[in-house]
């Protein structure tokens, strides 16, 4: 028996924080040698259905893609190919029989990060710069935000959008402006928020990926996306020829080691005990089920 | 009220300012170039990708900064070359050519940069420029070099238009490409050398982006800039002083915008993004009827055509 | 008949061919200029003088033939080689920059192109001194859009006299020019003569060649048919040799129309703003006369035609013109007379596109349209293009025949009442202006009242019954003829009490 | 180096133009491939193959194409009368909304009405949106001269930055879940597909009828040499009777109508509800095809199947061939270069001077 065919659709760059967890995961499961692995990258809304009908037509036994903004589109090109396995990043439910979605719901490790931001910011003003607020973006920042609030009930918020996923020197340009306005802690939901705190020696926080290697001296921490949890389980029941309709949004929950909190590192001995104290704590109660992070996906707000 | 008072008075507000001018004024006075010699170049959206991405490279392959400010002109340059050759030599329709060019050094670039860094996770970086702490100036020397480079060129091609020989060529060829030829003027070299160098210009206004404002190279990071250089020109008249001026007043709302988002009025984010682009149109309405267009602005010349 | 050059010529044009497409614009032309002389270069339009010319200063290349200048082989197809031999030339049609000044227009292309600095005070000294030796007084700073068309003849002959040029081009400089301006420029001419410069002349005003060349020589369909010193000849010789017939210039026959109602009336009107504009006109034209406005161009004559075209609303006074058959031809043919880019039956029928004979809702009649366009070209003879060219490949006469007859010929055969002619003559040679004034003359015949506005005085004296004159945005009273002469017509158009 | 005009289109120049540019085209994209280290030999035929080879691949071209077509249009309409309207994007999202707006279902947004009442109501709000965003600038252009290349241009940053706001505020869908989009056509007002099973749909067949009649209209309507006129030379338009304020509304109005329509087409045929992203430019692309095709609306047809052909096929190959999709733009804007470069030395000589 051959090598597993999957193909990838993504419609922004491999670099985007989301798409490159993904990527890294297909990429890992193709290093060992169980896949054979294509992937276009930003690719257009209008060609997405196109790619998709290319790639099944193309014999690939799974397909794998964020489906957002094409969701009618890509749910019938599924019904087309019945015998296609489809795994795709999706706020909607799976359709039968081929049909599964995932998402990223980090909200857990984002919480935790959010007590750490709440235990570390001096001026209680906590910057934050979004692309867009979608559900995937909003739900991690109202994570974070109750997370800081659950340590410092003093904290405010302000929020940004720059309209955009990718363009770095406005992301920077916003966190400079929410510095200039006195936040000393930014979450870095975007390219670019990182850069502005560290050339101001402020601190942020990671989102999705971890960038502390790059800021070792302002990346607190990271709340991090694995994929690889959702993609090894996806494999499997292709291999085995289990594949059906479902939706893999729990696998990117810490208990699956979907996501995690990741380590301090430089920030090890910077953060006050008691913070680490409380954020282990919470950490143990989540993976034992004892406390659930509320996913709201609304847009957040500016203020308190 | 009080709250917009403060912000203008801090100091931070117009070094933001200057930060997001810096960009535009590069791209701006490309235009002007281009368009005071009758050339339209809608190619600057994509020849200031091309420059952020090869001068990014040239730095990251271990040349010298300057050297990739160096390299962005010189991929600028070769790209107006281009851009002369189809429009000026061969006279084709500036628009088409425009976006032509757009479309290929934005694809070219992406194409390159996908070939050339195959796998990545996080997007490579190098050591971009610094503020010139030394230089002791409020608000300037919280600035990278690249900004005063673009301050000092406003000047210096202002005293190009109006006080030097070729400057005047370059603006007779834009009001009037028969009496420039009849005159002993190549209307093909002072066009071709003003798209040239435009165009160059251009090419560092895109190097700003990755070796000043940020330290990596991104898909779609230019994100609009040259379209709003291109309005601008309009704006400014086609003057290098009021180029400077449009690029500041646009930067400005873009600063400031990005402050007033985070006083919670209410308003959907959106409408603040909206603001510098509104407000320019109105300070075009504004200024409208004192525009002095370069005479063959868009109109091909052909020698011994009438 | 060839005629010696005495001394060794300061230029020679041998066997100069050149081709557009099928047509052989220049067909072997020969040519010498001697040091000190002016030449008549003459021809109908289309007879390819300044194809030639082109070609001398190396806008065109020329497909065969040799250019020699004071002795030297002058390279083809470079302007900076001719302007650098000596050879300054004024274009037919202005090649000046609006948007820049006077001294910019000139000093371009004369200081070395990489010297970081230009030289103005140097150069604005040098240009007065240039304009006050030959008399062409011109402001340095001022903007070129600001000025009369006499005011940029000027600055055009100044950016050929500021380079030094020993051999001085002007290809129909006095179309333009009011008679003073061109009394004005003849003494200019004999001036440079007298400096030594070498001047080719060209122009369709015979009288004028005559009186300032020396020499004459007459090209028909691209080829030298004539050559003669001018105190040989006479102006029906050479409109002779250039046409290949007599020509007759319509006499200004007193019209045979003996009730003259009025067809239209201005009172007190004002209109327009800026140089040209009007102030308080009043004028009367009746049925069956040629009403002349005579005047300095620039002096409110463009504001008058509008106003009767309905181009320009007024401001105050009242203003009655005839509610239907106003032909009008207006003064800029290329400009404003016919879309170039459009084909010639569009352009004969598109002023009347609207009535009931060419449009049926919101369709265009084709037929209708082409029949009553291959009709214009017949009756007014337009000859050069077939009916699908583009209007812009007619000589300017067959352009000009084609506005005057989609002008005058209604679809219904219906005569028009008043005819609004602004220089309908400017630029043509001597057998279309013949042309064009024998029929405003027919139309006039058969009831017309004609408002003619003309810069040109012999025209003016020639065809208006009733002559006024305006200047300043003011309009003498329109008296008859006979009560005016040439000098109390110049000291009107001076602003001087008729 | 100058140009000369041929006496007459050289025949022999015209047949070898189109090889001329399709030779180039396949060139450069081999040596980008040959760049990425991957095999030339199969990139030509997977190119072909991939824009024009199969019924899968007509059917993605035409679809590709269907959008362009009406983009195209509306710059073919703005340009012949020298209004540079460069806000087809703005204008088409502007008329995807609109539709959705009338013909939406569910969320409050839809009317009640039946379908063969609300089908033409839908298209028509699109034709008025796009209409009314055009009205603006071509009056600001004709009444204060405001450079309506600016404004146009400007006006895409505003109207994208419009839709985001309602896509996140009173037209989102309250059932997707959060992403910004607005809420799906009633299914009974998307367009048909011509061919089951494929995306391509009868919107291709209105743009197409929408292109005959423009030509039309330009060759036999007094409105058309208005048109013409005006852009050709507006005094001398003005002279001969051409209205040109109301020419000018007029062709605002259509311009921005044909890609207001765009946008509803694109909506009714293909995405059924509008998102941020939804054009990739289609608003850009169509000035491009309308140039190409000298704004003719009849070669315009060709020219848009021409680029979008291109367009699929080259993303096609870069998947079969194994480079990065980029190569896809590459190769249009290659071919679109040489394409005009080719016409053009089919009408002139080059001569050295
Ligand atoms: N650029 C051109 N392209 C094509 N044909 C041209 C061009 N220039 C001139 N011609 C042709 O050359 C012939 C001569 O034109 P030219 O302008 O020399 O006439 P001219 O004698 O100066 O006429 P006029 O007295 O009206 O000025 C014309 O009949 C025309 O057909
Ligand atoms: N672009 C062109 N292409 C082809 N033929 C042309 C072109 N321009 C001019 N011609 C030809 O040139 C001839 C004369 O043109 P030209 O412009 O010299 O006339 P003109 O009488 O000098 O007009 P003007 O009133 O401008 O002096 C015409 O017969 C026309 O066929
Ligand atoms: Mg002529
Ligand atoms: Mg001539």
């Amino acid at each position: 028996q051959g090598k597993l065919k999957v193909a990838a659709i993504y419609t922004v760059p491999f670099e985007q924080q989301w798409v490159s967890r993904i990527h890294k995961a297909l990429k890992a499961a193709e290093a060992r040698g169980e896949i054979e692995y294509k992937a276009s990258e930003n690719v257009a809304n209008a060609d997405y259905e196109r790619v998709m009908r290319e790639y099944a037509t193309g014999g690939n036994q799974l397909i794998v893609g964020e489906s957002f903004a094409v969701e009618a589109a890509a749910r019938k090109v599924a019904k087309d190919f019945p015998k296609t396995a489809f795994l795709m990043g999706s706020s909607g439910k799976p359709q039968a029989p081929n049909f599964s979605v995932f998402d990223n719901y980090i909200q857990e490790p984002a919480y935790l990060s959010g007590m750490i931001a709440g235990g570390m910011t001096k001026s209680n003003k906590i910057g934050m710069v979004g692309g867009f607020p979608i559900p995937e973006v909003n739900r991690l920042m109202h994570a974070f935000m109750a997370g800081a609030r659950e340590v410092n009930p003093n904290v405010q918020f302000m929020v940004t959008f720059i309209n955009s996923w990718f363009d770095p020197p406005k992301a920077k340009e916003a966190a400079f402006a929410m510095i200039d306005q006195g936040a000393d802690l930014l979450y870095a939901e975007r390219f670019g928020v990182s850069d502005a705190a560290r050339e101001r020696g402020k601190l942020a926080v990671g989102n999705v990926i971890n960038t502390q290697d790059k800021y070792p001296d302002t990346v607190v921490a990271s709340a991090l996306w694995n994929m690889e949890p959702t993609i090894d389980a996806a494999l499997k029941k292709v291999k085995e020829g289990k594949f059906a309709a479902e939706d893999y949004g729990h696998y990117s929950m810490m208990k699956f080691k979907g996501s995690e909190l990741a380590p301090l590192g430089t920030f090890e001995k910077k953060v006050p005990a008691d913070v680490v104290a409380k954020v282990k704590a919470k950490e143990k109660a989540i993976q034992e089920g004892r406390f659930a992070v509320k996913v709201d996906d609304s847009q957040p707000k500016s203020g308190k | 009220m009080s709250a917009i008072l403060d912000l203008l008075g801090n100091p931070a507000l117009w070094i933001a300012v200057l930060r997001i001018a810096t960009p535009l004024v590069f791209g701006t006075l490309g235009v002007l170039l281009c368009e005071r010699a009758g050339v339209l170049n809608l190619g600057i959206e994509g020849i200031m990708v091309a420059g952020a991405f090869t001068g990014w490279l040239a730095v990251y392959a271990g040349l010298p900064l300057w050297a990739g400010v160096a390299v962005a002109a010189g991929t600028g340059a070769i790209l107006g070359a281009l851009h002369a050759f189809l429009t000026v030599a061969l006279a084709l329709s500036q628009h088409v050519s425009g976006l032509g060019i757009t479309m290929l050094a934005t694809a070219l670039s992406y194409y390159a940069y996908r070939v050339s860094f195959p796998k990545v996770n996080t997007p490579p970086t190098v050591t971009p420029f610094t503020p010139m702490e030394f230089l002791g100036i409020p608000v300037l020397s919280a600035q990278t070099p690249l900004t005063l480079l673009a301050l000092l060129l406003v000047p210096a091609i202002a005293w190009f238009l109006y006080r030097t020989p070729a400057g005047l060529a370059l603006r007779m060829v834009g009001e009037n490409p028969q009496a420039a030829e009849s005159q002993g003027i190549s209307v093909l070299a002072a066009r071709t050398g003003a798209v040239v160098a435009g165009s160059a210009l251009m090419g560092v206004g895109g190097a700003f982006l990755t070796l000043s404002a940020f330290d990596a190279f991104f898909f779609n990071m230019v994100n609009g800039r040259g379209w709003i250089c291109v309005a601008l020109v309009v704006f400014a008249s086609w003057r290098p002083g009021k180029a400077l001026l449009g690029a500041l007043l646009f930067a400005f709302f873009d600063a400031l915008q990005l402050r007033l988002q985070q006083s919670g009025a209410g308003l959907p984010y959106q409408v603040y993004l909206m603001l510098p682009y509104a407000l320019s149109i109105l300070a075009l309405v504004l200024v409208a009827r004192r525009a002095a267009y370069p005479q063959a602005l868009m109109k091909p010349y052909r020698k011994g055509e009438r | 008949m060839e005629v010696a050059v005495a001394a060794a010529p300061v230029l020679r044009m041998e066997r100069i061919v050149k081709r557009f497409g099928a047509l052989v614009a220049n067909d072997d032309v020969s040519l010498q200029l001697a040091p000190g002389e002016v030449l008549g270069l003459l021809g109908e339009n289309g007879a390819g003088k300044s194809t030639l010319m082109s070609i001398l200063f190396g806008h065109y290349v020329a497909d065969a033939g040799r250019i020699e200048v004071f002795g030297r082989e002058l390279p083809a197809g470079q302007p900076r080689a001719a302007l650098a031999a000596g050879i300054g030339m004024v274009h037919q049609h202005f090649t000046l920059a609006d948007n820049l000044t006077v001294l910019e227009n000139v000093v371009l292309g004369t200081e070395p192109l990489w010297q970081p600095f230009s030289r103005r005070d140097a150069a604005r000294a040098r240009l007065l001194e240039v304009g006050q030796r030959f008399g062409l007084a011109a402001a340095p700073d001022a903007l070129v859009a600001g000025l009369s068309v006499g005011e940029r003849q000027r600055v055009e002959i100044l950016k050929a006299l500021y380079r030094g040029a020993r051999i001085l081009i002007l290809d129909e400089p006095t179309a333009v020019l009011t008679p003073q301006e061109s009394e004005a420029l003849f003494r200019t001419l004999g001036d440079m003569v007298a400096q030594g410069l070498s001047i080719v002349f060209i122009s369709h005003k015979l009288a004028e060649v005559l009186r300032v060349a020396q020499r004459v020589v007459v090209l028909r369909g691209g080829r030298v048919v004539a050559e003669a010193p001018a105190r040989d000849t006479d102006a029906a010789t050479l409109a002779r040799w250039m046409v290949g017939q007599d020509v007759a210039l319509p006499e200004g026959r007193a019209s045979t129309v003996a009730e003259r109602p009025v067809v239209c009336e201005l009172q007190h009107v004002h209109a327009g703003t800026g140089r040209d504009r009007l102030d308080g006109v009043s004028l009367q034209l009746r049925g069956g006369e040629i009403t002349a406005i005579a005047g300095v161009s620039g002096n409110g004559q463009l504001a008058l035609a509008q106003l009767l075209c309905g181009m320009l609303p007024a401001r105050a006074g009242r203003v009655q013109l005839p509610p239907s058959g106003i032909a009008r031809v207006p003064e800029d043919r290329h400009g404003t007379g016919v879309v170039g880019d459009l084909p010639v039956w569009e352009n004969a029928v598109s002023e009347r596109l609207r009535t009931r004979a060419f449009r049926r809702g919101p369709f265009v009649r084709r037929h209708a349209a082409r029949a009553h366009a291959q009709a214009i070209a017949t009756a007014f003879d337009v000859r050069g293009a077939g009916l699908d060219a583009p209007a812009r490949a007619l000589s300017g006469g067959n352009m000009q025949k084609l506005i005057l007859g989609r002008a005058l010929l209604a679809p219904d055969g219906s005569a028009p009442r008043l005819i609004v002619a602004h220089q309908p003559t400017w630029g043509l040679d001597v057998g279309a202006v013949a042309y064009v004034q024998q029929q405003l003359l027919a139309a006039r015949d058969a009831g017309a009242a004609v408002l003619l506005v003309s810069d040109d005085l012999d025209e003016v004296m020639a065809l208006g019954e009733r002559i006024a004159v305006m200047h300043g945005g003011h309009l003498t009273d329109a008296r008859p003829a006979r009560e005016w002469t040439r000098e109390s017509i110049g000291l009107a158009m001076a602003g001087g009490a008729p | 180096m100058r140009l000369e005009r041929r006496p007459a289109a050289s025949p022999l120049a015209l047949a070898a133009a189109p090889v001329g540019a399709i030779a180039f085209t396949l060139l450069v994209s081999s040596l980008l491939v040959l760049w990425a280290g991957a095999p030339v030999a199969p990139t030509w035929a997977a190119l072909l193959r991939g824009g024009f080879g199969s019924v899968f691949a007509w059917t993605e071209t035409l679809t590709r194409a269907t959008p362009l077509i009406l983009t195209g249009l509306s710059a073919a309409v703005a340009f012949r009368a020298r209004l540079y309207n460069i806000g087809a994007e703005g204008q088409l999202y502007a008329g995807a909304l609109a539709a959705v707006a009338v013909g939406g279902m569910h969320g409050g947004t839809g009317f009640a009405a039946p379908p063969a009442v609300l089908m033409p109501l839908m298209f028509a709000a699109a034709a008025v949106a796009g209409a009314l965003l055009l009205l603006g600038p071509a009056l600001l252009k004709a009444k204060l001269g405001v450079d309506e290349v600016v404004t146009t241009l400007l006006l895409n940053f505003i109207v994208l930055l419009g839709v985001s706001a309602l896509l996140d505020g009173p037209m989102k869908d309250p059932t997707a879940m959060g992403w910004p989009q607005s809420v799906a056509l009633q299914s009974e007002l998307e367009l048909g597909k011509l061919l089951q099973g494929t995306r391509v749909h009868t919107g291709l067949l209105v743009a197409a009828v929408l292109a005959v009649l423009l030509w039309a209209v330009f060759k036999y309507t007094v409105f058309g040499f208005d048109v013409r006129a005006l852009g050709a030379n507006p005094r001398a338009a003005a002279f001969a009777g051409v209205p040109p304020l109301r020419t000018t509304a007029c062709v605002a109005l259509l311009s921005g109508g044909l890609a207001g329509l765009a946008g509803a087409i694109e909506v009714a045929g293909r995405t059924s509800y509008v998102t941020l992203d939804m054009s990739p430019g289609y608003g850009y692309s169509g000035i491009v095809i309308a140039m190409l095709a000298g704004l003719h609306p009849l070669a315009l047809l060709a020219a848009a199947v021409f680029v979008a052909g291109v367009l699929v096929g080259a993303d096609s190959m870069s998947r079969v061939i194994g480079v990065p999709t980029y190569i896809a733009d590459v190769i249009v804007a290659a071919s679109l270069v040489s394409v005009l470069v080719a016409a053009l030395l089919a009408q002139y000589r080059v001569r050295r001077t």
